[in-house]
């Protein structure tokens, strides 16, 4: 970022003519629709322990899809995208230690007992 | 040697943004970010005696191993809203509050912050926040500790959580404020030729600080949201008895409180970077090492609140792996500290006031940093968690390295912002008596926490008793120490002698682009940037002013 | 008034030599070992402490200000930037792994251990020997042999601390804790609740008695010794009819308990749990959470109906049920 | 507690900044960042959903089943064409055609005031089964399971939604009065952006609930 103004060469001419073609829209908000449908037919299927992460999977998509073509973050500076990432990447480190707390509790065997382990 | 020109020629400009206008519409409903910083000074100082009020109350308390000043109930309100006040209505807002909202626009080339009505908003939710925590306190105060931790804060303490837990929250709405204005203004209004690597460390520590304000406060909101809907309606969510986890509130709660101890320090941090450059007339030694050290810490900070938990039920496995990244987050602050001490090898140093605050810094923070890798480490947390080891270890940090650093950046801005020298024979000596209070009062608390003196005590073993008043003395010169500064820095606005713009001889746009005190919009036109931060070396003779690297 | 006269009587009583302890007693197995880290970390700290401050004084009064000597410009040095961000985390991993090495000897419990079972509640400790007696506030225990303590809270959080041990756990309610040691010094120690819990939070303070192995067994045969923890356990399995659906039978509504305790089992919705204490407690509890596969969720709650201490001593009854081929009685 | 989008009617530069490309790039970015403390306010929630889910399996997929998936599909729809709505009033606003402003401004407000109105059906259903946590909360189910903590954290999370819903609209509102009024056809549009950015947040944050509320359990 070599001076305060580097927006310029991400906004273009004057008023800044940020947002995508409405062609661009319209696929999106296909995908969207898809993606809702996708989830809820998926959900009767029963994939054993896949469900939670294909219902996730699915999620994730549809919201990087609103993210970068709805919130326009595709066409925004640099800065921009490093904010929305940031935002995500400190959620995940949110969930991911407390889950690593309980899902660890159980690991340590507490009764060393050498009779009683498996 | 000092280089600015004769004073006469730069008496502060008639129009500066203090003079420009008396009326108490133009202070209470100011967009200038100066003035924002003079109102955050003005309640920052408020709530700062009223904390310090309780530790006075607590410290005469412990006097006595039986404790009979105060009952066992307003013991426990006392320690909590000390707690509470020195931490949410002190230590978070004011050195980003005051120093920060009044220099970071100026060091940066930039007329105002980037949302100025957002700016004064966070002083109005600060000071509704801090309304709300007050009229708790009014009402019988609250005695679940500054932690709330459940299920005590939400199902057994019969105090006024609710209302607390709604101060704090508003409170945290104006830190985010805070974080959100500084983070925009630092990226999108510098002026030119002002890079990131020519920002001063100050800048860099606030931006750091930010980062962590925008990130960990939403969390504390959700969890006292989540606190206050648990203690109305008893749905269940920390409460056992209802399929609830008290170790999740944990969570939640220091998700936020471990990185809010490094929104308290960083800012200091950045106060010692300016001033050890300033006094020693040297650039900051290795100044890219020490601006990446502050978003390092930004960052390690978030990874490192199990060491809180070690023994709360927490999985041991997740207390090993908190346990190794709580000795990694020491290390960028040591880095620090050794670039400070070799900042001043071969500089030319100058022992005045705010010089003073910093070698309290330097040693009180070594300290206070050292005792942090006992309590990170798994085996001897065990028996120093939750004792007095733990209050004197973050006390070091926090009075011993934020309020230092905060006195010492308050002395040495002092003239820039009200035009006026504080008396420097008053301020070292007050110096002086803050650092040998501090000491007698806290370092006997080491001492008690490993002999096993549990932290929230009313009523202590009859062995402690001699170090408790070995405490409780040094805790009255401390408040002394204290109270000098307010008193002749009050009264340096109207007797003072009228500073020049530029008394330290100091680098930096705040001190050489900006009359003193600044107009309004800070500079007569944008400055361009063009020299390195802390360019010293300009100032000498041609043939000295090659840096030197050593290799 | 009352108060400063107390303050001036403690002046006075204050003769020099009345105990002003700077290091605590040291009288368990692991307390040698948490005391070695400390000084160890004590000896870091002050070698770094004293590294800075002498270098900061030293450089403040070398380089002071005199006119005429101006600063040299020093840009910076890698080696000593890297010197100084290696060797500290040298220390520091140092610091961590034998951190760790004592932290798992207090985590492990020996097989051999006495089991205590340990009840907070607001502002008092109720501990219930393996052979009955009960106490409040005070623990007798011998010295050479590991007590292992199971705690649970009735309320809100404590944590069960006896500094002359250097042990200290949360006692959770909703959840049990474990915690062991063994005493090697007889004497009269503290014992403190560490976790604020209320208004007499520095009230719920006890006394841990280490007996010499025979005093302790005078002072059993002394303490009179209600039920122990298993025999009433096995009351309350049949009194509140536990048997009719957990027994041998095939076609039992509940799985057979015996032989069950320390293993994984299979839960209905997938995944499997260790058969331990706190799965026994939940499921008396809230049934309904965790059902083992093949099992429909029939059990009634029985919250409300058994206390912490019954809980207790159901845990320790179906602990003691041994696999069917052989009984195995735990001390 | 205004967003920074609260100099909506400035029609050209404020005073402290350059040019309007770098106020433009600060409203965004301060609204980025606004965004940031909203995705850390739901993560607290999340993170507590998570914890508790994997605790206690079998009471959460007993009381999911009892939400209206159907229900719950449509709404997303819903969400996601108000969504779409909003991109095109900023479309609209880019080109400062002021009436395209204001009629897909109205839609995406129609398009969320029909989602609360789903909202408010499902919650009434709940009232009818008793399912709202707190004294008469009672539920078929295996008694003493913690179903209610499901209920709990349902309405704590849909409740916190809607609010910021809510809020969402009355901006809309607001927004679209403004433009009527013409503030829009001057290059200070970007207001009408970062309204976009909230609500598509706001739409961000229901498509994560939605699959974690109510298909959880489905196929069991």
């Amino acid at each position: 970022m070599s001076s305060s103004h580097e927006s310029h060469e991400a906004g273009g001419h004057d008023g800044g003519e940020h947002g995508h073609g409405l062609g661009a829209y319209f696929a999106v908000f296909g995908a969207l629709l898809v993606g809702t449908w996708l989830t809820v037919w998926i959900a009767e299927k029963d994939l054993g322990a896949w469900n939670t992460p294909v219902a996730l999977g699915i999620a994730c998509t549809k919201a990087t899809l609103v993210v970068l073509y709805f919130m326009h973050v595709r066409a925004s500076s640099k800065v921009v995208w490093l904010a929305a990432a940031i935002g995500f990447v400190f959620l995940v480190i949110l969930l991911g230690f407390t889950i690593s707390d309980y899902a660890t509790r159980e690991w340590l065997e507490i009764y060393s007992d050498p009779l009683l382990s498996r | 040697m000092n280089a600015t020109p004769n004073a006469a020629s730069l008496r502060a400009p008639r129009d500066n943004y203090i003079t420009t206008d008396y009326s108490w519409r133009s202070w209470l409903l100011t967009v200038d970010h100066k003035r924002i910083g003079i109102l955050y000074l003005l309640s920052v100082t408020g709530f700062f005696f009223l904390g310090g009020l309780f530790a006075v109350l607590l410290r005469l308390e412990l006097a006595t191993p039986q404790g009979d000043l105060v009952q066992a109930e307003t013991y426990n309100k006392l320690f909590t809203m000390h707690g509470l006040v020195m931490i949410f209505f002190f230590l978070v807002p004011s050195i980003p509050g005051v120093l920060g909202n009044f220099f970071v626009p100026i060091m940066i080339g930039a007329k105002d912050m980037a949302f100025p009505r957002l700016n004064l908003l966070s002083w109005y939710v600060y000071m509704i926040g801090g309304a709300v925590s007050f009229l708790a306190i009014v009402m019988g105060g609250v005695d679940t500790g500054w932690t709330f931790y459940a299920p005590y804060s939400s199902t057994y303490s019969n105090s006024n959580v609710a209302v607390t837990a709604v101060g704090v929250f508003i409170t945290g709405f104006s830190s985010i404020l805070t974080g959100l204005n500084i983070l925009v203004t630092v990226h999108k209004m510098r002026a030119p030729g002002m890079t990131w690597f020519r920002m001063p460390l100050f800048v860099w520590a606030h931006y750091a600080t930010s980062l962590i304000m925008v990130l960990g406060t939403p969390v504390l909101a959700i969890t006292i949201l989540l606190l206050a809907l648990e203690r109305l309606f008893h749905i269940g969510i920390f409460d056992p008895k209802l399929g609830g986890d008290p170790v999740l509130f944990q969570h939640l709660f220091w998700f936020y409180s471990h990185p809010a101890v490094y929104i308290m320090i960083l800012p200091a941090m950045g106060v010692i970077s300016e001033l050890v450059a300033a006094f020693s007339r040297k650039r900051i030694f290795g100044y890219s090492f020490v601006a990446f050290s502050s978003l390092a810490i930004a960052v390690l900070g978030f990874l490192v609140w199990g060491h809180h938990m070690f023994l709360s039920g927490q999985s041991v496995y997740a207390g090993v792996v908190f346990s190794v990244l709580s000795f990694l987050v020491a290390i960028p602050s040591a880095v620090k500290v050794f670039n400070w001490a070799a900042t001043l090898y071969k500089g030319s140093v100058q022992l005045s006031t705010p010089m003073m605050y910093v070698l309290g810094f330097l040693g009180l923070f070594t300290i206070g940093g050292l005792t942090g890798l006992f309590l990170a480490c798994l085996g001897l947390d065990v028996h120093v968690h939750d004792t007095y080891f733990v209050v004197a270890h973050f006390h070091y940090i926090m009075v011993g390295g934020a309020v230092m650093a905060f006195l010492g950046g308050l002395h040495y801005w002092w003239p820039k912002m009200f035009g006026k020298m504080y008396p420097e024979a008053l301020g070292k000596f007050s110096a002086v008596v803050v650092f040998i209070g501090f000491n007698l009062t806290f370092f006997p608390q080491f001492l008690l926490g490993y002999l096993g003196m549990p932290r929230r005590y009313h009523a202590y073993p009859d062995e402690f008793a001699v170090l408790n008043v070995l405490s409780s003395a040094g805790a009255s010169i401390l408040g002394i120490g204290y109270l000098l500064p307010m008193v002749y820095l009050i009264w340096s606005l109207r007797y003072g002698k009228d500073a020049v713009q530029n008394p330290w001889g100091a680098k930096g746009l705040e001190w050489e682009k900006a009359p003193t005190p600044p107009p309004t919009f800070n500079f007569e036109s944008t400055p361009v940037v063009t020299q390195e931060a802390y360019a010293y070396a300009d100032d000498l003779p041609a043939d000295e002013r090659a840096e030197v690297r050593y290799v | 008034m009352k108060f400063f006269a107390s303050l001036v009587s403690a002046a006075q009583s204050y003769d020099g030599n009345s105990n002003l302890p700077l290091f605590p007693p040291s009288a368990s197995t692991i307390s040698g070992e948490v005391d070695a880290l400390y000084w160890f970390l004590i000896g870091v700290s002050v070698f770094f402490s004293a590294l800075i401050c002498a270098l900061v004084i030293g450089f403040t009064v070398r380089f002071r200000r005199r006119p005429g000597v101006h600063p040299t410009p020093i840009e910076g040095s890698l080696p000593l930037e890297l010197l100084w961000t290696l060797v500290p985390l040298g220390i520091a991993m140092v610091i961590f792994v034998w951190g760790v090495k004592v932290y798992f000897r207090t985590v492990r419990v020996p097989s051999n251990a006495m089991q205590i079972d340990v009840t907070g509640k607001q502002w008092m400790w109720k501990l219930q020997h393996p052979t009955g007696q009960r106490e409040i506030n005070d623990l007798h225990v011998p010295v050479g042999v590991p007590v292992k303590l199971r705690m649970i809270s009735e309320d809100v959080i404590h944590s069960f601390y006896i500094p002359a041990f250097r042990i200290k756990r949360d006692v959770v309610p909703g959840r049990y804790s474990t915690t062991w040691f063994e005493a090697t010094k007889p004497g009269e120690y503290h014992l403190f609740c560490a976790e604020y819990c209320g208004t007499k939070h520095s009230q719920m303070i006890g006394r841990v008695y280490a007996l010499d192995p025979n005093d302790y067994q005078k002072w059993l045969a002394g303490a009179a010794a209600s039920e122990s923890p298993r025999e009433a356990g096995e009351k309350l399995f049949t009194s509140l009819r536990c048997d009719t659906c957990h027994n041998a039978q095939s076609g039992a509504r509940g799985p057979d308990l015996a032989g069950l305790w320390g293993r994984q089992v299979e839960m209905r919705s997938g995944g499997a749990v260790p058969f331990d204490a706190d799965y026994v407690r939940e499921s008396v509890l809230n049934p309904a959470a965790r059902i083992v596969k093949g099992y429909e969720p029939l059990m009634p709650s029985y919250s409300g109906q058994v206390s912490e201490e019954q809980l207790l001593a159901l845990v320790a009854y179906i602990e003691s049920l041994a696999a069917p081929q052989g009984a195995k009685t735990k001390p | 507690m205004s967003d920074s989008h609260g100099g909506a009617h400035v029609a050209n530069l404020a005073h402290h900044f350059e040019d309007l490309e770098q106020q433009r790039e600060a409203h965004t970015l301060g609204m980025w960042a606004f965004l940031i403390t909203e995705i850390l306010f739901f993560g607290g929630l999340f993170a507590a959903y998570v914890v508790y889910r994997t605790a206690y399996p079998e009471a959460f997929a007993n009381a999911s089943n009892q939400l209206d998936a159907r229900l719950g599909g449509i709404n997303t729809a819903v969400l996601i064409g108000s969504s779409f709505t909003m991109v095109l009033a900023v479309h609209a606003a880019e080109r400062r055609r002021k009436r395209a402003i204001f009629g897909w401004l109205w839609a995406t407000v129609v398009l969320g005031a029909v989602f609360l109105g789903v909202k408010y059906v499902e919650y009434s259903h709940k009232w009818e089964h008793h399912l709202i946590p707190g004294p008469n909360f009672l539920f078929e189910g295996a008694p003493g399971g913690s179903e209610q903590l499901f209920f709990a954290l349902y309405f704590a999370m849909t409740g916190l939604h809607a609010f910021h819903m809510v809020i969402g609209a009355g901006v809309l509102i607001w927004l679209s009065v403004l433009a009527l009024k013409g503030r829009f056809d001057l290059p200070g549009r970007n207001a009408v952006e970062m309204a976009g950015l909230y609500w598509h947040f706001v739409d961000l944050v229901w498509i994560f609930l939605f699959p974690l509320l109510y298909l959880l359990g489905r196929h069991a």
